[in-house]
């Protein structure tokens, strides 16, 4: 390949972090596209501006989405990334991999595309990193022999993602690398063919710790939690203190007062009912405070980024849903949501817009949920009260 | 016809047989060293992960190379993290030094658990998204290579610090819930090319994109105009019509924001919040940008009790404390004037002079 | 010509002699008894007030008793509170316990001060307001027959307790902020009569005046018609268009709220929230309404902290626990749908079960 | 009088509490207009419904404003009360009367008026109740006389209000009284001739205590506070203690920890710079603490009852101002908010509520204030900034 200098690009080589620019370059190598890749970027750290165009649709038979198209704006100076599409592969559940099956996934990619990826991406997939339209269908149908399927783009339900969870972790209160999985292969029509009004994500956190960000990336956030009261094994307490622990520190810091010591006893003590598990107590002393024994999830509805109508947290729905395989109450609210959102969102109004616009209350009665003080953090303000004819009577 | 919807691999058979056994009984716990974690279950078993740095967008070279390795010392299993590092699974303890050992020759860098700050959620950038005001990748190195200290536990922190980069307003990831995010903003209003748009606009649903209602039509061009005065330069109507243009290298630039977070821990999650307005593009490294991250995560380290993220901290001491501290300007920028801005308005007199 | 504009009253010259030199000089005060303040100056002087009740609609025979009053034990100085109580003003200690005595003899009730529920603040209701959906005169006596020991201090509680009466959303007076507050509502979508619109309706502003954009133009008739769906019978629209009447004696009836403040200790001013969407009018005493109230204050100080007000003490339990404890239903209505509703949702996993 | 029973206002007469029943049958005793308002209002308690008419513009010579006319729907069965027109009487600062000003005004309302009064109403006017369209210049020459002015009304500057203050109280920062009689002095045109969009309120407080509630119910609230630090007088905190004072909750309930007690020295030290001047501390111990030396006001805008777009509480809009007569700074800042709010509100806009729609920002330009951290609880979360063409570069 004709070398041209990348000096501002360069620059990014040195320091202790590892460094983008030394993978590309790696890849450039052997890989054209690559190579532009790098020459294209160092003029847009020249001219302060990207080089992708706008539109451009590509796809894989059988699948409307799991591809974004991607053009570059002048591809007279760099015709190896006039195409250089993403391909969006479902990650395994918990972003486990072996070596061998790295290993498969690189050969595909380096036959057919710039040898480059985002591992992983945002939403989760494990992003393949430019190709041209023509190695589309082939890198796909090669992923799949090797067991890869695509993820979601468009107006889908999205590629769904999970932390680690009981696979790696004390805390975890639901199964969410099972639940991912059972759900993504549940949801593949969906995922595969976009026919909603917007994206729609789920993730899910095996705690209220939410390692995955769910409540504030997922339109359906599913947060594990318990619903009677954290275990407390009071001879490892007096181990930690014994060991220098702040127990009055602990004690301060736990939002709802929940917690007491009884400094005569030598014991800690939890009110259940008082206790939001926060997660916090258990966190600073993981050897001797554990979740609670009925186990489930707290859903949460409408986590987003800002567009168009402001970023929003997800908020509580369900305070408290078993989830067990086959999770069939929960696909069957999931059912529910997404009839009613289809059915009246306008073109991009993603699902937390539509309730507000629309109003939680219906809402909840459009999915056969109750109202509960649970889901806010205060009954309204203003005296704005809508009633229905039915339920009042006739003016007389 | 290839074969279609059979799903991602199947993550129980990319587990390690440790993690298969200990599945949903592990007990504690513990960081013995900095980067690496110590998981016991139940049973008495044992599961070292060595958590360790990528800059994510990576090439097949180096997916070989952590495959090799995680062969050579972890029975060939590995795992990513949700921010993107890369964690070795060491079944078998006498493997754990060699493998760190092994790692620091290479310089890898292990950390990012604990009280640290890992690595940065970031996105696209000019390397491969079109609606890039910045680039993701330069600036998370930028920022990283500053914060290798913090990521290793050289330095110590007051509590964890999650940064995260978007390089526009659309901000995939988690930037709008980070502890210091930097996030691309447009400062101009979009041009309209009225004959294209003419052409190819779909005038309704333009004027039915933007957030503000700056967008009319415009029956004579048989285009649409935007009023200047509305306009916040989101850049939503360049999405749904590729006929406005917002791209400006003159005033596009970056954005900086503090105090979110995601976790319930002990404070519900929190939005980040305006910290500095704007931070013209100055690649290839930011250095304004990463001047600002660094000082923002020294001022909050000197000044924060143990265990208080940023958002928790300034929750404490004030907004007006947190700009006194820091020594940044307060701007009309930082006014919230969208939808819900009076519900930052301050009612109360309780404020600090 | 009458003059015009020369102002009430000069204060100063209706002040009493030991607050005309003690003006600004005061140093600290008790409560040598519930009722009665005693404000010490920094010169010695001391000025005992002692507070008495008033239903605020009062007679000139109740203003010339109280005259005589003041007369005889304050040297004519007597004020009245910003909750309508009336505070006779004893700069001669020892006219203080013949003026309690007097009082006493006289049936009116001592107290309000300190840790008590003081007065009602209310509204004109039927008695002088054309928007009125209840009285508010009515209520508030049958709601303090039932405070009156918690006004004279005979029952203790936690902190300062004040409720308010307003006969209409409009809420002349602090309903928004008060530790309980009753306000009357409408349940019916107004009614228009065309033919009068058509006549006396300024169409555009009636429009305008709806909230939620409930009203359109009605060209055929030339009048105005209401959708019921977008109707949250505010009544604003009968404020502007008198062709437009929202008044239904079998629909029309109160709400109460709960948990708001006004002053700036400890915690910053709070709005009152929505604890009973709706309860008949059912004159002349309410027993629903009254009988909620008192039970509303009984649950508070049964579990409030000491110096926790209503919506303090529910700032920390949570809503959750209150209308568990209150044992009052959680309805749709609860749920904000108005403009900045979304500041409401819950978006924490931190809630009580 | 013909006196017809009006059982269901009897029940009212019993109880503990003083009756506005009985209040209004004293006067009915000899005033036909009282007398009637009780008939009527008995019937309304019969109907669960009110009787007074929507319209009606009423007024004295010279005066835009101050009188509310008020006609009933049924005069045939009421023609006492056919007009019943209510006059708002300015009440003097700090609700202070003497025995000899309350008599003058009950003679001449006994003259014109009802016998009846609303002392006082809740912007607080000493409102005299009810009388007819006549009566009232006569009613009004006659006030004037024993120097009773009226107060507003209508779209104009509102009868002001103010805590009692230094009259009477130790935590007075400001003189409330003294500012409300200039205040009120000063705008005695813009309140007796309403020429504004909408109503405007003014309402003083001496101290955050707020007692007279300014910052729920004025478009400007006036709230006492202090620069400097608030004063300990520590032998009066041992004074305390040894009567059983519980210091370690005071502390505790600090809101920003700004306190703390130095057991060893018995010595309760406060941290000026942390102290939001809650007043807390000071309520709790007015002998040993109180309030700072170098004092002023914070002032607050936009304070509202729902209508339309919600109950608003003030938010700080000069964290501090000096307030010593004659208050230029403070009536110049007044003017030019009234300048900026007159030219842009639509008809029945608040203050607050033409802030929210054009932005704090704007209006912080328009009246010539900088923006502060102290006027928002906390920046913005959205990424929605705005530039304006001056403030940035040419498109290159
Ligand atoms: C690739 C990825 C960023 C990355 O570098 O990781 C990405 C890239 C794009 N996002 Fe995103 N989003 C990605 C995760 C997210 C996330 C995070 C998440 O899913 O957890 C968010 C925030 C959460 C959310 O959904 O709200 C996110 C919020 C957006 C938005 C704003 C949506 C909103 O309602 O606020 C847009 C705008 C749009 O859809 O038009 C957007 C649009 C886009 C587009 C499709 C815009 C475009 O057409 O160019 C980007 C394609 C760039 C490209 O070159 O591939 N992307 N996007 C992420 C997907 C990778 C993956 O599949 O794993
Ligand atoms: C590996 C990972 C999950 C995964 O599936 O990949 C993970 C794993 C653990 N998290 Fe996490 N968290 C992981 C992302 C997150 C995220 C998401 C994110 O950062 O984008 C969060 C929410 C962050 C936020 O609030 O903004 C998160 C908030 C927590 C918390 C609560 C932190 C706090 O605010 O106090 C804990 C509790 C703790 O650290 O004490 C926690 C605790 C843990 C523990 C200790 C759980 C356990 O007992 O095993 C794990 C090791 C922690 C560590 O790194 O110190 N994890 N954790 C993720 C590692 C990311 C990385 O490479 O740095
Ligand atoms: C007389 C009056 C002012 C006036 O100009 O008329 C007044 C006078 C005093 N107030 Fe007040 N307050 C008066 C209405 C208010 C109001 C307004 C209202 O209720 O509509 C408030 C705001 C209430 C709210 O937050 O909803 C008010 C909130 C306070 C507070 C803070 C209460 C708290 O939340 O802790 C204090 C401090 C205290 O009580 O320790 C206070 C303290 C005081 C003190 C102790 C001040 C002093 O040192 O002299 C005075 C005697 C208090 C008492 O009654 O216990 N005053 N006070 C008002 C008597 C009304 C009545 O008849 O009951
Ligand atoms: C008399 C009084 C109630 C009372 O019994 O004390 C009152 C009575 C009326 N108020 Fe008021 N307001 C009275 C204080 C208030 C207050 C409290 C205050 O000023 O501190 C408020 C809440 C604070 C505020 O201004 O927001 C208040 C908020 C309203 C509103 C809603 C304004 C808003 O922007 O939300 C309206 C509706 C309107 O103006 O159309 C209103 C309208 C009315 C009208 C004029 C409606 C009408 O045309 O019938 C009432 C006249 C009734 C009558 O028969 O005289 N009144 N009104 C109070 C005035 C007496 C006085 O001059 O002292
Ligand atoms: S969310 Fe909870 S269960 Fe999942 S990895 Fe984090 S701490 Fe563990
Ligand atoms: S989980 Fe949180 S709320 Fe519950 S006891 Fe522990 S610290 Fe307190
Ligand atoms: S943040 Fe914006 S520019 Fe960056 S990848 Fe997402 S859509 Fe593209
Ligand atoms: S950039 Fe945003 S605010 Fe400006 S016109 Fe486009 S959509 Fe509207
Ligand atoms: S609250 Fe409503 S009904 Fe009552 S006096 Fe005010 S405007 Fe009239
Ligand atoms: S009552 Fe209120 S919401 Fe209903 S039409 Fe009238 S103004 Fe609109
Ligand atoms: S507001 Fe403050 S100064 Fe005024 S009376 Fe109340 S406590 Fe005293
Ligand atoms: S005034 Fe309030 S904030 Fe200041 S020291 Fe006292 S209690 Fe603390």
């Amino acid at each position: 390949m004709d070398e041209k200098k990348t000096p501002l690009l360069e620059g990014l080589e040195a320091g202790a972090w590892p460094s983008f620019v030394t993978e590309i370059k790696k890849a450039a190598k052997t890989n054209p596209g690559a190579a532009a890749l790098l020459q294209m970027l160092e003029k847009s750290y020249e001219e302060k501006r990207g080089h992708w165009k706008h539109g451009g649709i590509v796809g894989v038979k059988g699948y409307g989405g799991g591809v974004v198209g991607r053009y570059c704006d002048i591809p007279e100076e760099f015709p190896d990334v006039k195409e250089f599409h993403t391909i969006r592969v479902n990650q395994p559940a918990g972003f486990f991999y072996t070596a061998d099956k790295l290993r498969e996934f690189a050969d595909v990619w380096d036959k057919y595309g710039s040898g480059l990826y985002n591992m992983h991406g945002s939403t989760g997939d494990a992003i393949l990193l430019g190709t041209t339209t023509e190695n589309l269908q082939p890198c796909v149908d090669e992923l799949s022999e090797i067991g890869f399927d695509l993820g979601g783009s468009g107006g889908a339900m999205r590629t769904l993602s999970s932390c680690v969870g009981q696979a790696r972790c004390e805390k975890a209160c639901i199964d969410s690398t099972g639940i991912m999985h059972d759900l993504t292969m549940y949801y593949q029509n969906e995922m595969h063919r976009p026919s909603w009004p917007y994206k729609f994500k789920i993730k899910i956190s095996a705690c209220a710790n939410d390692c995955c960000a769910a409540s504030a990336r997922s339109d359906l956030a599913v947060i594990g939690t318990w619903r009677d009261t954290l275990k407390i094994d009071n001879a490892a307490v007096r181990e930690y203190i014994a060991n220098g622990f702040n127990i009055e520190k602990l004690i301060r810091k736990c939002p709802t007062e929940a917690l007491e010591w009884d400094q005569e006893k030598q014991e800690l003590n939890v009110c259940g009912e008082e206790c939001t598990r926060c997660m916090h107590c258990i966190n600073v002393m993981p050897k001797a405070i554990s979740i609670g024994s009925e186990r489930g999830a707290t859903l949460l509805v409408g986590g987003k980024a800002p567009v168009v109508k402001g970023a929003m947290i997800g908020w509580v729905l369900v305070p408290f849903i078993k989830m067990e395989a086959p999770y069939t109450e929960f696909k069957d609210l999931v059912d529910k949501i997404i009839d009613w959102w289809a059915d009246h969102a306008k073109n991009r109004e993603r699902i937390s817009e539509l309730i507000e616009r629309m109003g939680l209350a219906n809402f909840l009665a459009a999915v056969g949920l109750k109202p509960l003080p649970q889901m806010v953090n205060a009954p309204r303000s203003n005296p704005y009260i809508s009633w229905s004819a039915e339920e009042v009577g006739k003016n007389g | 016809m290839a074969r279609t919807d059979f799903g991602p691999p199947d993550f129980r058979e990319l587990i390690p047989p440790i993690i298969k056994e200990n599945y949903g009984n592990w007990k504690y716990h513990t960081v013995p060293r900095p980067g690496v974690l110590k998981h016991v279950s139940h049973t008495g078993a044992v599961l070292h992960s060595v958590r360790v740095a990528s800059p994510r967008l990576v090439s097949s070279e180096f997916i070989r190379e952590i495959s090799d390795i995680a062969e050579k010392f972890c029975g060939g299993f590995l795992r990513f993290t949700t921010r993107n590092n890369v964690e070795f699974l060491v079944s078998d303890e006498s493997q754990l030094q060699p493998l760190i050992d092994h790692l620091d020759a290479k310089d890898y860098l292990i950390g990012g658990v604990g009280l640290s700050v890992s690595n940065v959620v970031h996105t696209q950038g000019w390397i491969h998204c079109k609606s890039a005001v910045t680039d993701a990748s330069g600036i998370t190195k930028s920022i990283m290579d500053e914060m290798a200290d913090y990521f290793t536990g050289k330095i110590q922190v007051p509590a964890k610090l999650r940064i995260a980069v978007a390089c526009c307003v659309n901000m995939c990831g988690a930037c709008h819930c980070s502890d210091i995010s930097i996030v691309g903003i447009h400062r101009s209003v979009p041009v309209v090319n009225d004959e294209l748009a003419s052409k190819i606009c779909e005038i309704p649903n333009t004027v039915a994109s933007c957030p503000t209602g700056a967008i009319r039509p415009n029956p004579k061009t048989k285009s649409v105009t935007i009023n200047p005065d509305k306009c916040m330069m989101c850049g939503n109507c360049t999405v749904v019509c590729p006929a406005i243009k917002i791209m400006d290298p003159v005033n596009d630039g970056v954005s900086i924001w503090v105090g979110g977070k995601v976790a319930n821990a002990r404070t519900g999650p929190m939005f980040s919040r305006l910290a500095i307005p704007f931070i013209s593009n100055n690649p290839p490294r930011w250095p304004e940008v990463t001047d600002a991250v660094k000082h923002l995560v020294e001022v909050w380290a000197g000044n924060a009790r143990d265990g208080e993220r940023m958002g928790e901290w300034i929750g404490r001491i004030g907004w007006e404390k947190f700009f006194k501290l820091t020594d940044l300007p307060f701007t009309d920028k930082h006014i919230d004037d969208f939808a819900h801005a009076k519900n930052t308005f301050r009612s109360t007199t309780q404020f600090k002079f």
